[in-house]
């Protein structure tokens, strides 16, 4: 089977796995939105490789006095409206993640997501422990409170 | 030639991504970021995507550079795990990777010019966008008036930046004079007592220059917002090298001048106006009988005109919008007092937290071990400037 | 091959090659501030590059774009030295 | 001015948000934003009941596939009315269960939340495949800080791990967007479903669908993919919890239904993918993963969201049959489970008013304290389960018929076995309230008065959900019509 | 004719632009410590920069050869203060020159005559790879 000419596209794609791999494998919250960040990038590249056309020019009209110049070859400006967009987007999720970074350095005292995850972990454990230990108590006071007779409906 | 340039600039790409994996130095890696923006801007010019590679460079290189390094100034600014490949990732990496390169198998040749992308609607906006809108810069004139609701979905994901990065962190913003609750306790720099830095007074030569400078670059964000129907450029170019100058001024005179000069309750009215102004743009077409955003209604008598007018509002209120969301977000970031809440580094067996306190001087051996052993890294071996490496 | 293609590709290679020095200097460099360097160096030559390779392709309009590189790169390195720890800008707060 | 009804959806809330935050007044931002969202939901409603035939509303004058369209169809009209209303309830409950440094800034909260409707009614409308996209960052960076407003530190995380998983999500469907493109060369719903023929056997329109699926199924909270469903709603503030349970993943599953039917075509998608063979299996998963698990969490919003996660496994299951009875099911269901879900959070959002806390153990007894609550919180649970009188009965039984006429009657079982499972955790929290003693030694309660302003729109929808139940033929005609036009007997 | 001889003077410069980039490209790599780096960096902004927009001045129309001098005169200020406080920031870190290992040329070298033609070939070498082929 021939091979199309995609190796650009295979450049573009190993750039994204780089970057989806940094933001799955390093705990690092600000390693994590560099990775995310690299991802965005190339997959900005794979739509600006789509539309370029061998041969054309920036989709900017070249004017001869007034008139854009006829038979002229230009790379396809749909790709580059979507990637405008694209970009902003990048940079808008980019500095919402940076911002709870810093909020979860202040609250947890570090920005690694295997230590965040694990005060996470020990905070719902002890709820859970001081939730057990108050149902036994609970528990323990109204067996005495039936124990001691006292018929009448216990109110909280 | 271009397929030279557009190889060694991949190689570049590439070669700058795998060192930003591997680099525990959050630092390092930051810059790294801005080099993979600036190249990559590069290689879109190569392939004539000069508005893409303008906004790449003014925001990757420019805005989302400075924003990692005000976080890493707030954070820690070295990664704490040593690197060990992480295999679930991988699979999920290859696997993905390996879907993307199966659907490439039937894609046209890279820029062959007959592929079935050029034909429908880009065919349409490469013969009729002179006619119809008239702008020698076709971008320009699909984002604003073709592909309109585009641009105002997008001004809105900026409109919504702004406002996150101001609920998140507008709270403790330090106020100016060193006040706050303890004036005298020192932020838990990782930098040793003794070495303690010249003010930025002693500066003189940055300020002046940048003194000098700034106009210029207002100026040419200016340029910038009126040139985007002619050659690359436009409202986000302009918004963000405007904001780009209020930046250099905050990092030459410090944060604390730049909220002086440039109030955030100002700022934040100034935002909403700019969302409001495309906004506004488009209720006055649907009030003139037209669509919402059809420019056309504007001048009946011939529509490109209307096009030229509604391009240009609505180009203006993209331009205040970005500027005024990018000044807010680097200047919440950098005015934002640091917690002083101690670094916890969980024990190698992840039984027992340490709480480490940074500024207190005894640290604990394997912190040492972990900043020394990136100022090594930093610092270089073979014992050069060995006095630099101070003893933290 | 006409003069001023030759001329351009020639001053692209060398462009290319001095980008190539400075990302060596960045990898070897011992202090960090070599790197911050390298980084200059390496942001000077993308905007030499770009505005060579704007007359290469006939598309004199790009200089702008060699302009935002520039005011990226220099703002880049203020930062640098504004938010880390090797710079000397760092009031105390 | 009924003619611009698609757009003002949308831009009601979407300029609402820069007013709120132009105004900067703290009373006036919560009048302005729950004035927006009733007039949103007051243009969908009245499109959605006077539209004869799918309404098509070119933006900026262009005709559709050169421009962007806006393309409402019934379904559309439906799920927009549902989103709409929802948000009006939600936002009534203002700025409940949110940190206290918001205090001083809460019409940053508001627009916020305004730019999250604004963003998912644009979803639901738009007809155009990078549009979609545009509204789906939108509704989901605001949705990110508003989980980040919760009053827990956890909240934090839930939004930072909703933030990486979500814009990974994002990112998929945005390559699968650019193949769709480079295939079909257009980006207009009906433009890529014509050329789409040619182009069929082509690997990259392959990859291209399951990109936007396997995006849009991170979205949608798919069983493997759902990690960041139970954090972001038990954590997030009361009113932007409520609102995302009863919305966000509902339009998500729209918007799979929109890509299967109006952009890919059902042949294709079901025919040459088998896409239908892929869904059963997860969502058969995720009914009893999710149900599963739902009945040993502590808390009763981290309970209700496991119970989402089951709940989304029916809406796929609905999907994978791949007919027509199977849409007119998942689209039933996608209304009941809205309302009855964002009921039930409503009404842990009052208890967490007056007692303070969710966690199970602190609503011991209380049945007895606050009759009127639970009695909601039990009808509410009934319509989960799918018990005739409730307008969960009718999206199941909708769904059981679409099975059984699929000539498969062992998944009609598979789908009566999970309901037993939402009857055991919901009667293990009707335990707790009514047939346990309450606390001797508990801590305090928050308030005593009862938080009317919480316990109303909790009460209302409660009795919509049971009401829909009755009449059960509103609901189900419109949406039988709806699947009707969106299938066009294409199978 | 008068713009063939534009042009010669502009390839001119340019060559002379990107010699010199690649000059201080070798300083940059050689220079024994920091400081004299920030020299070899600075070659390339001021004079390989300059020249070379200048000799691509002589290519561009009126327009653009402004731009090319606006462009001149950013990267000259630019670059400079960038070097400047790069350097002054990494003194005040306490980088000093004393301290980098330095090659002691008064102690007599008993290096065999071959050795010495090689690192004189080595030099000579290293010091124009990049002529072009």
């Amino acid at each position: 089977m021939t091979l199309p000419n995609v190796w650009n596209y295979w450049a573009v794609v190993v750039l994204m796995m780089v970057g989806l791999y940094i933001v799955i494998a390093k705990p690092n919250y600000v390693k994590k939105l560099m990775g995310l960040s690299l991802f965005q990038v190339s997959v900005i590249m794979l739509y600006v490789s789509m539309g370029r056309v061998t041969g054309g020019t920036a989709p900017i009209y070249i004017l001869d006095d007034g008139a854009p110049r006829p038979f002229v070859l230009y790379t396809n400006p749909v790709p580059h409206v979507l990637m405008l967009t694209a970009i902003v987007v990048g940079i808008a999720t980019t500095a919402v993640g940076l911002a709870l970074v810093v909020r979860i350095r202040e609250a947890y005292g570090s920005s690694e997501e295997d230590v965040v995850a694990e005060l996470d972990r020990r905070e719902v454990e002890a709820a859970n422990a001081l939730a057990a230990q108050r149902a036994a108590e609970s528990d323990a006071s109204s067996a005495t409170a039936a124990h001691a007779g006292a018929s009448h409906e216990e109110h909280a | 030639m271009e397929t030279a340039i557009t190889v060694v600039l991949f190689v570049l790409l590439l070669a700058t991504a795998i060192i930003l994996g591997r680099q525990r130095n959050l630092f390092a890696a930051s810059m790294l970021t801005g080099i993979f923006s600036l190249v990559s801007a590069g290689l879109f010019t190569v392939m004539e995507a000069v508005d893409v590679a303008f906004t790449e460079a003014a925001v990757g290189a420019g805005i989302s550079t400075v924003l990692m390094l005000a976080t890493l100034s707030l954070t820690e600014d070295v990664e704490a795990r040593e690197k060990k490949i992480s295999w679930p990732a991988l699979a999920v990496v290859v696997l993905t990777g390996g879907a993307l390169i199966y659907g490439t198998l039937d894609m046209p040749n890279f820029g062959d010019p007959h592929a079935v992308v050029h034909g429908e609607i880009a065919r349409y906006y490469i013969d009729r966008s002179w006619d119809e809108i008239g702008l020698p810069n076709m971008v320009t004139s699909i984002l604003a008036s073709y592909r309109g609701s585009d641009t105002f979905g997008e001004l809105g994901v900026v409109f919504v930046a702004g406002t996150s990065v101001l609920l998140l962190l507008g709270g403790r913003r330090s106020e100016l004079p060193a006040s706050g609750e303890s004036p005298g306790h020192e932020r838990p720099s990782s930098r040793p007592p003794g070495k303690r830095h010249a003010h930025v007074r002693e500066m003189p030569v940055v300020r002046t220059v940048a003194k000098v400078m700034l106009p210029y670059i207002v100026l040419f964000a200016f340029y910038v917002q009126a040139h985007g129907d002619f050659g690359p450029g436009g409202g986000f170019q302009a918004g963000v090298i405007l904001a780009t100058a209020f930046i250099l001024f905050g990092l030459v005179f410090g944060p604390q001048e730049l909220v002086r000069h440039v109030p955030p309750e100002r700022l934040e009215r100034i935002m909403a106006v700019g969302l409001m102004i495309y906004g506004g743009v488009g209720v006055v077409a649907m009030l003139l009988g037209g669509q919402f955003l059809a420019y056309g209604v504007f001048t009946p008598s011939h529509p490109s005109h209307g096009h030229h007018y509604g391009i240009f509002m609505v180009e203006l209120g993209v331009g205040i919008t970005v500027s005024a969301v990018m000044i807010i977000i680097y200047a919440t970031f950098a005015t934002r007092r640091p917690s002083l809440a101690p670094q916890v580094v969980l024990d190698a067996e992840d039984r027992c937290e340490t709480e480490v306190s940074a500024d207190d001087v005894p640290l604990v051996p394997e912190e040492r071990a972990l900043r020394s052993g990136a100022d090594l890294l930093a610092e270089g071996a073979a014992g050069t400037d060995a006095a630099s490496e101070v003893p933290s | 091959m006409t003069l001023t293609a030759a001329v351009m590709s020639f001053a692209a290679v060398a462009i290319l090659v001095t980008m190539v020095m400075a990302l060596f200097r960045a990898a070897r460099g011992p202090t960090t501030y070599d790197r911050i360097l390298a980084l200059n160096l390496f942001g000077t030559q993308t905007v030499l590059l770009i505005a060579v390779t704007g007359f290469l392709y006939e598309r004199p309009e790009w200089m702008d774009l060699a302009m935002v590189y520039g005011l990226c790169n220099f703002v880049g390195v203020l930062a640098v030295l504004r938010f880390s720890k090797y710079g000397s800008f760092m009031e105390d707060p | 001015m009924s003619e611009h009804l698609p757009i003002l959806m949308v831009l009601v809330p979407l300029l609402s948000a820069p007013l709120v935050v132009f105004i900067k007044h703290r009373k006036a931002s919560r009048v302005i934003a729950t004035l927006a969202c009733a007039l949103s939901a007051c243009a969908a409603w009245t499109l959605a009941l006077q539209m004869s035939s799918a309404v098509s509303y070119p933006l900026g004058g262009w005709r559709p596939a050169i421009g962007i369209e806006l393309r409402v169809d019934f379904a559309g009209a439906y799920v927009a009315a549902i989103v709409s209303t929802i948000a009006t309830f939600a936002i009534s409950l203002g700025t409940r269960g949110t940190r206290e440094d918001v205090v001083g800034r809460e019409m940053f909260f508001y627009a916020a939340f305004l730019m999250c409707v604004a963003g998912l009614m644009g979803m639901v409308v738009t007809g155009d495949a990078f549009n979609v996209f545009v509204f789906l960052e939108i509704s989901s960076l605001s949705t990110y800080t508003l989980v980040a407003m919760g009053k827990e530190r956890r909240a934090l995380t839930a939004a930072l791990n909703y933030l990486f998983l979500g814009t990974l999500g994002g990112t998929f469907v945005l390559i699968g967007i650019g193949l769709m493109y480079q295939m079909t060369g257009t980006l207009n719903a009906a433009a890529v479903s014509a050329r789409i023929r040619e182009v069929e056997h082509l690997r990259t329109t392959h990859v291209a669908f399951a990109f936007l699926a396997v995006g849009l199924g991170i979205k949608l909270a798919v069983f493997p993919l759902h990690q960041w469903l139970p954090g972001a709603y038990s954590q997030a503030p009361h009113a932007v919890s409520s609102f995302l349970a009863g919305t966000a993943t509902k339009v998500m599953y729209f918007q799979l239904i929109r890509v299967v039917v109006s952009f890919f075509g059902v042949a294709y998608v079901f025919d040459t993918l088998h896409f239908g063979d892929f869904l059963l299996p997860l969502s058969l998963v995720a009914m009893f993963a999710g149900s599963l698990s739902a009945i040993f969490q502590p808390s009763l919003r981290r309970l209700l969201a496991y119970s989402s996660i089951g709940q989304v496994g029916y809406l796929t299951l609905a999907l994978s049959l791949g007919t027509e009875a199977g849409l007119n099911a998942g689209l039933l269901h996608l209304g009941a489970h809205a309302v009855t879900k964002t009921a039930l959070f409503l009404i842990a959002a009052a208890f967490i008013a007056q007692v303070g806390d969710d966690r199970l153990d602190r609503l011991s007894g209380l049945g007895k304290r606050y009759p009127l609550l639970s009695l909601g919180f039990v009808l509410g649970g009934l319509s989960l389960i799918g018990v005739p009188g409730t307008v969960g009965f009718v999206s199941k039984w909708a769904l059981l018929e679409a099975v059984l006429a699929g000539g498969r009657p062992w998944l009609a079982f598979l789908i009566l076995a999970s309901s037993m499972l939402a009857v055991v955790y919901v009667f293990r929290v009707v335990e707790v309230l009514y047939f346990r003693a309450p606390l001797a030694n508990a801590p305090p309660l928050a308030r005593e008065r009862a938080d009317w302003g919480s316990w109303v729109p909790a009460g209302l929808l409660v009795l919509v959900s049971v009401g829909l139940g009755v009449w059960s033929e509103l609901p189900s005609e419109y949406v039988a019509t709806a699947a009707q036009s969106l299938f066009g007997g294409a199978r | 004719m008068i713009t063939d001889v534009l042009h010669v003077i502009g390839a001119f410069f340019v060559v002379v632009g990107a010699l010199f980039c690649v000059i201080g490209g070798i300083g940059v790599i050689r220079l024994p410590d920091f400081y004299s780096r920030c020299h070899g960096s600075g070659i390339t902004d001021s004079a390989g920069a300059g020249a070379l927009l200048l000799g691509l001045m002589f290519f561009a129309p009126p327009l653009v050869a402004f731009k090319l001098l606006a462009l001149v005169a950013f990267l000259w200020v630019s670059s400079t203060v960038s070097t400047h406080s790069l350097a002054k920031a990494a003194y005040s870190q306490g980088v000093r020159i004393e301290n980098v290992p330095r090659k002691d040329w008064t102690i007599a070298p008993p290096p065999p005559p071959a050795a010495e033609d090689a690192v004189l070939a080595d030099a000579a070498s290293a010091a124009d790879p990049e002529e072009p082929a």
